[in-house]
């Protein structure tokens, strides 16, 4: 095979000279097909890039099916790396430069508009000669439509390359493919050896000596047949650091904060949490618990954790919105519980694993009758981790649900973030056991503050009956109008009384200007990068990022006041103004933004897209240039 | 049922004997309502048992028999509908200390949370579960149940109920894993206290079904078998049942039945024209989930901190050049 | 048994000179412990009072357990009746006079500050003379109590009277009190006499006449033994009326709107209105479905919908909360879906027999992602009829999943209206079986409204799956960005489509002025009322009852403006902000308010209270007068 | 499954007669799930009962099985996971010219979707339902589901799953007013469309479930029942299957089993070493909920009127000397 008749591209000569382009930053995009292992190629050269002191962010590229059927559109699967000689806080605009395993998945990112005109495409060159002229005909059509669009396509041997290691090229050309990249951006050559040789020895030598030919095959073919390369320089990054997704990050802050159950129902994006933590929970007595549906789940954590072991469910929209009855139960009996939604595309089963932030409402309003319960949002990988770990502290200090918002852009994105330094404050403390003081009520609420002291089954004297009913201090049912007043006053006084804790949040950029863009959760590293930009170019633009949903801190107003005009950037539906039938009577807006509005009495303004997928900073900026327009 | 305090047990036993001990507020269900006589066995069997009140955890959901946990001096969480099982799972699965009871109704436990009875006794998780059965929904008065049979005028059904009653027996039967079944009347104590007494020291989940009189709503339902000792079939054998003498006079309709022998307690359950007592089936063997997921030790703060490090080392990408953090922590 | 010994009444001697006191209108209660039939004479007295022409409103008093002890203070079980010279619209402030059967229920009533000071007691006074000296004592010391306390306190034999017609007065004593009520408020004889006759004919002739020979007794005792008479001059209503509560009206509205299916699981306090729909549903080919649980019986109901078959479901909070998921996915598919929900007492099991008004934001928001729907509340028992033939409409027209609110006030109280007239455009229309025309598409929606045909199974060349995922006009599944932000930019659009639609609401009083009391729901006749008092006292005070809350029309913000301040009153909780911890950054508005201020931008303030009972006008009106002094 | 447009069948008999008048968009399983085949012997069976694809609704949950509806040419309705049973009761009860199929994975069924299960069977309304039963999670990527055998490594029981898998089929025997149980394997296509075919013609729930391959993620779970067809036992009666002589010639483990005998049906059922494969049970004369509670007639307007006035003269209170609605409106 090795034989073969020579293609159009061994007629090319081995390059001579290279052009070195240094780049503040690139956006690399790796498609196959399912199960070719893109996503390991480029988790491998992300891991390298951070290494070697590169800011980077990857987010998976993920098909809706299990097993899409090959060369097929919607069927890429595949990875974006973003690497930048600064501190990289998003997946960035369009791609700059990709690495197809077929024309098909690679049509499929072009036609949703992820790569930047002219970008680089690497494309595998087998279909050019393939046995069945459908597929040949539908590969240059395609090639030749790419170039004529004014990419600049690079056709790739890389099967034929392969053939020559191995009879199966299928499973080893994704190590060709990072050999490539390695050499294209001058990674260092020990380094990302060893990181090959780790990533397969756990299989056996053999194995990690073949994908070590591979990835020398590849490494080789660029440095004879491409002539350029990219230096992007180290953003100097020096502190040690991990880089993991937000649900790796989620799991080991449930790990950190001393947790001891997590009872969940499989949903995607959050499931694979769970995977994680499944593995590794037992190894600090924690429990996984797979539910027979999540409320069953909901209704096991909120048991666990009334009886002293601190406990988590992990779920997405369609399980918020089982669990709402036994959230408010929770809320009602004053049960410490952390619900993590990682949220996905909706309404309904929706876009399962697509990113949206579309259930902060829901967060809030969900539950039947006055149940109130503490909201946070995640905003970083990193914040994952720390997140949970105050979510939980909040949920036992206050004896009280708190939500924690995380999205599909977390979970399966990925950003080094300086190693956590384990602290004793972090954990649980263990649940106390110690007979309980004569004339002790179960909800002996301090009149100002709502705040009880907690009473956990097995502590003698502390007998008592919970319930889901009106009750008074000592649990007893109660049907009272004072007492049901009293008691829905008592728990949202612990809402107001950890509100005087918050500190508000800081600005990105100036503290007053022109216009302020609020967000939530992940879009922060979007919105302050586009915010950036726009500041660049003399614009009075700053950005807020609320992590505090519910209760929010004060001195929000302020800041709010401070801008001649505020847009909330938020990833859920909201009217665009300009819409025919729309006006002020009954736009809908978007989630943070009727949360401010209401509190605030601010006009905020909201722009907001369902693509289900993260913002790219190049569109906020652009709808920042639009939004400043309007300012009088 | 079986906690892992028997040493405490021993301890206690003389501490609390008298049956006031185990007695919460004053019941408020109806005059002549068969939940007060379930009410009565258990708090028997706490004081029997020398069960610290402190060391009882009631699970229920809501309904009339739901208000149970605030007749007992235990801890209680009287929940929501259909879901006390889920929430004495998650006290059970970390607290082999404490004895979980549940008490639920027909609907609680047959309808809305017909879901987690099947995979309660799937899990098979220690404790003790009593479903009060008046085959109809008694606090929201008078609606048809799963188990009201056929043609009972209810509020929603007021031409007659549609179909036969649901038999929660043979489901229950059928459910693999299922380690303990029993069925009781509350109207005969001595017999509802043995057979309580025995799913209590089963190990694994028990079920107990026990008839249950509503006489606001269902006055004469369970007549046939209370007018008529013969129509109450009796399960004995020697792991299971005997009765005394007195009894044994009343209740001659009796058959020995082997609890290990699910193939016979299937059909026995089948036949719903006798109202069955006694211990139809009895597993010991098979796996108890809450045992097998118990964590072999004591988690300390260290081997927590270590296992951090652990995975956070498996995520590290210590730049070239950078510090070990290990290093820097030591 | 008639030959006792004479007691202290015995011994008073027969009046002979009446007084006769002419009032607006009075509120009259008679309480009893469960099954002594206090809600069946309250019932008729109230019906006998309607016929006569005075305005009526009553609602039972019921009590927490279904068979509470007897003579316990939680345990009244009653009725209250309020009848008027003008229509009334609500249950009133504080009893003017009350019949009690003994003196713990009536504590009951005292306790919670249901009397007016010096109000009327008609008490039974067969416990002075009980065997058990402990109740002879409560009953001599209460007795003692109230009258030092200033209460009109008069003792009746009832059980004494009674005992000479039947041996067991329990069961008949309130037909005694019916028919010292029809005396003392100069009820019509022979029309009393008929419904009395009405009443018990089913049961027989000798029941009917004993029955008949009680309430004579009943007159005659009042006539012989009080010297005082009330005279409440009729509203003059002439029109035909009926009388129901709201439950029944939901039912029938049921009926008139041609519905088919009811799909329900058992829930206080909307079950009752099922009750009444199993028995007569079925005479016009009708189902009602009571379902394993609330999501089998919202996932039944959006079956029979989307087969063409007009379907609801009709629950309470903690149903809602269960039925969230289905909801979403019924505004997702666009199949239409009439959620009834029956408010009561939150959150969790909260209070299941009593009033509140808890649950409007969760209908807004409680579903994950966005899922228009619309929301609209029942002011009055009238309302309840309307709004459900109003309900079907909408959701059919719009395709659109469409909440009714009502509550555990409206479900138990009763208040006669004007009777309905029978309409053909009421109806659903029959099920389309045509063939679809070619081309047709299941979601092709109208770009500018999101409207789309809907087409049903069994219709040739329609077939299509409808999915949960997103979805584009095929109904097919995509993953598209643009797919999905269209499909929620068109189901939102229906909903601006349908508020343009929509009439602004109506002012109750002028329409500018200094406060403005912003209401939904049932508090309307008790808000009017009391401002209708302090506009008599000169304020410029009016009120607005909102029944579209989601969308709501154009033309509030106008309204609102033109108040100095604006005030909601409703029946859920809200932090007061007089509270220490309270600010403006924390404070918890009440769920209109919030909707409104989130709209508007106009500071609403609120007012709220979780009593678990209806407002009373005259405490609605201090809370006007209090408010009134915060304008400047 | 009997509808009441047997004319038209006879009717459009001849118009569809093409596989693909049944085949909607191109199914997405991967490739040699055991998916494929449970579809096309539905579309066989459609096409051979000439049943317009109109008249057929196919529900179903969410996962990977619950893809069905997409790939059928006919109405689909592909709501959220576990609850397609309720949605397809709601369509059947006042469209009983409806052919309603009902496709659910074993989780979507067995899992999250047990009440409407257990209450689907006890309800016994006219549809047939099909398992696709793979023992995983697949959409989800490889969850331990209540049929997952003891040990099974998956991505939440990474160390192997804790007990054993639930046999839905002794469960299924288990409910009151069962009325038809199958089980098939995907791998025999005759045989699954023999059973289908049989519970198809059922009157009453049909209840099938279906044993089914997922090579992506249990690639050789069921291969004891593959490799040696020895393992498959198969029921044969005279009112269930019959072997042709190929077929016969392979599976020599056949027992004969009267399909109406409940206990060993149960037993048959109970002994999982074997993949059953046949009728387990059928019962025609159970009542069927549906049936018992279609009207009588249809209701006109003038119907729906007169009833509503009925009601209100209940409520009517014409004030003293005012006019009688009805000479008003007359
Ligand atoms: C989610 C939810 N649905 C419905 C109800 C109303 N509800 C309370 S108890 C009950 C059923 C009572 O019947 P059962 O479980 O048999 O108990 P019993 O009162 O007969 O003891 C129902 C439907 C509720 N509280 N919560
Ligand atoms: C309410 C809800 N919970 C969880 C999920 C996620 N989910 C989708 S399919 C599925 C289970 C898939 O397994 P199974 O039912 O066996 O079907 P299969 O994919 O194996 O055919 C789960 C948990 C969901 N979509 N909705
Ligand atoms: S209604 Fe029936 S079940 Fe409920 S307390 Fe009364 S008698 Fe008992
Ligand atoms: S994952 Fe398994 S069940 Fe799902 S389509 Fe692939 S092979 Fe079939
Ligand atoms: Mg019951
Ligand atoms: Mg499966």
């Amino acid at each position: 095979m090795a034989g073969s008749t020579p293609t159009q591209q061994e007629a090319q000569p081995v390059v001579k000279e290279k052009k070195i382009i240094e780049l503040p930053e690139h956006i690399v995009e790796i498609v196959s097909d399912s199960g070719e292992g893109a996503q390991k190629a480029g988790q491998t050269f992300g891991a390298i890039s951070a290494k070697m002191g590169n800011g980077i962010w990857t987010v998976e590229i993920i098909p809706a099916e299990i097993q899409p059927p090959p060369r097929t559109i919607t069927g890429a699967s595949g990875i974006r790396i973003r690497l930048g000689s600064f501190y990289v806080t998003n997946v960035g605009d369009d791609a700059d430069l990709i690495v197809a395993f077929n024309e098909q998945v690679l049509l499929g990112r072009v036609d949703t508009g992820n790569l930047k005109p002219g970008a680089i495409i690497l494309l595998e060159n087998m279909w050019r000669t393939h046995k069945d002229p459908a597929i040949r005909e539908a590969y240059v059509k395609t090639y030749d439509r790419l170039v004529s669009e004014g990419y600049k396509v690079i056709e790739v041997p890389m099967e034929q390359e392969c053939l020559k290691y191995t009879v199966s090229p299928r499973r080893g050309k994704n190590m060709f493919v990072l050999g490539m990249l390695c050499n294209l951006y001058e990674r260092d050559w020990e380094l990302a050896r060893r990181e090959v040789h780790n990533l397969w020895i756990k299989k056996g030598e053999k194995v990690a000596e073949l994908n070590l030919k591979l990835f020398q095959a590849g490494y080789q073919w660029a440095e004879e047949h491409l002539d350029f390369k990219f230096h992007i320089p180290s953003a100097g990054i020096s502190e040690p650091q991990v880089v993991m997704n937000g649900n790796v990050a989620l799991a080991l802050g449930i790990i950190a904060s001393g947790m001891e159950v997590c009872a969940m129902y499989p949903i995607t994006p959050a499931t694979s949490a769970s995977h994680y933590l499944s593995e590794i929970f037992e190894h600090v007595g924690g429990i996984v618990h797979q539910a027979e549906d999540e409320i069953a789940a909901v209704g096991f954590a909120v048991g666990a954790s009334y009886a002293g072991k601190c406990a988590v469910t992990i779920t997405s929209g369609p399980g918020m919105s089982l669990k709402t009855e036994i959230i408010g139960l929770a809320s009602m009996i004053e049960v410490p519980l952390v619900v993590v939604n990682v949220q996905r595309g909706g309404p309904s089963t929706g876009l399962p694993t697509k990113v949206e932030q579309g259930d902060l409402l829901a967060a809030l309003f969900s539950t039947h009758g006055d149940a109130p319960k503490v909201v946070i949002a995640c905003a970083t990988i990193e914040d994952c981790f720390y997140s949970v770990i105050t979510a939980r502290k909040i949920a036992e200090t206050f004896r009280l649900p708190v939500i924690v918002l995380s999205d599909a852009n977390l979970a399966t994105g990925q950003q080094p973030f300086p190693r956590p330094k384990f602290s004793r404050d972090w954990v649980a403390p263990p649940i106390d056991q110690r007979p309980v003081p004569d004339g002790t009520r179960p909800y002996d609420w301090d009149p100002r503050t709502g705040l009880s002291r907690r009473i956990i089954p097995g502590q003698p004297n502390g007998m008592y009956s919970l319930t889901g009913l009106a009750h008074d201090r000592e649990g007893k049912v109660a049907y009272e109008p004072w007492i049901n007043q009293e008691g829905a006053r008592c728990r949202s006084m612990k809402l107001a009384a950890f509100q005087k804790t918050l500190k508000p949040p800081k600005v990105f950029g100036d503290p007053e200007g022109d216009l302020l863009i609020v967000g939530w959760g992940s879009t922060k590293g979007a919105i302050e990068e586009a915010v950036l930009r726009v500041r660049e170019k003399g614009y009075k633009v700053s950005a807020l990022n609320i992590k505090f949903l519910q209760p929010m801190a004060s001195g929000i107003k302020d800041i709010l006041q401070r801008f001649k005009k505020v847009v909330c950037i938020e990833i859920n539906y909201s009217d665009d103004p300009g819409e025919e039938l729309i006006d002020e009577n009954n736009r809908r807006y978007s989630n943070l933004a009727w949360l401010l509005r209401a509190r605030f009495l601010i006009d905020v303004d909201s722009w907001s897209r369902v693509y289900g997928r993260p913002y790219k900073p190049g569109e906020i900026e652009q709808v920042i240039l639009e939004k400043l327009k309007e300012i009088k | 049922m079986f906690g892992l305090d028997l040493e405490r047990l021993l301890d206690v036993e003389d501490e609390y004997r008298r049956l006031e001990d185990y007695q919460g507020s004053m019941p408020r269900w109806c005059s002549g309502c068969g939940d007060n006589a379930i009410l009565t066995a258990v708090q028997r069997l706490l004081r029997d048992e020398g069960i610290p009140p402190e060391k009882a955890v009631f699970v229920s959901g809501i309904g009339c028999s739901s208000r149970f946990p605030h007749y007992m001096n235990a801890y209680g969480f009287h929940g929501v509908h259909g879901r006390a099982l889920p929430i004495a799972q998650g006290i059970k699965i970390r607290r082999p200390d404490l004895h979980v009871f549940v008490n639920m109704g027909d609907g609680d436990c047959f309808s809305i949370g017909s879901a987690h009875w099947i995979h309660a006794i799937h899990y098979n998780i220690n404790m003790l579960a009593i479903v009060h059965d008046n085959r109809i929904y008694g606090l929201t008065k008078k609606q048809v149940s799963p188990t009201s049979p056929k043609g009972l005028k209810t509020n929603t059904t007021p031409y007659g109920s549609y179909i036969e009653g649901l038999n929660p027996l043979t489901v229950t039967l059928g459910v693999t894993n299922v380690s303990f079944v029993a069925q009781a009347v509350e109207w005969i104590p001595d017999l509802l206290y043995a057979v309580i007494r025995q799913a209590f020291h089963h190990r694994g989940f028990s079920f107990v079904r026990v008839l249950q009189r509503c006489p606001t709503y269902l006055p004469d339902i369970f007549d046939p078998f209370i007018n008529d000792p013969q129509n109450i079939l009796i399960l004995t054998h020697e792991s299971g049942l005997q009765l005394d003498e007195s009894l044994a006079k009343i209740y001659r309709n009796r058959v020995e039945h082997d609890p290990s022998d699910i193939h016979r307690a299937r059909e026995i359950a089948s036949d719903e024209s006798k109202a069955v007592v006694g211990i139809l089936y009895r597993n010991e063997r098979v796996d108890v989930y809450d045992e097998i997921r118990r964590p072999k030790r004591v988690t300390t703060l260290e081997m927590r901190k270590a296992v951090l490090e652990r995975e956070l080392d498996k995520f590290a990408v210590n730049p070239v050049g950078g510090d070990n953090h290990n290093e820097k922590e030591a």
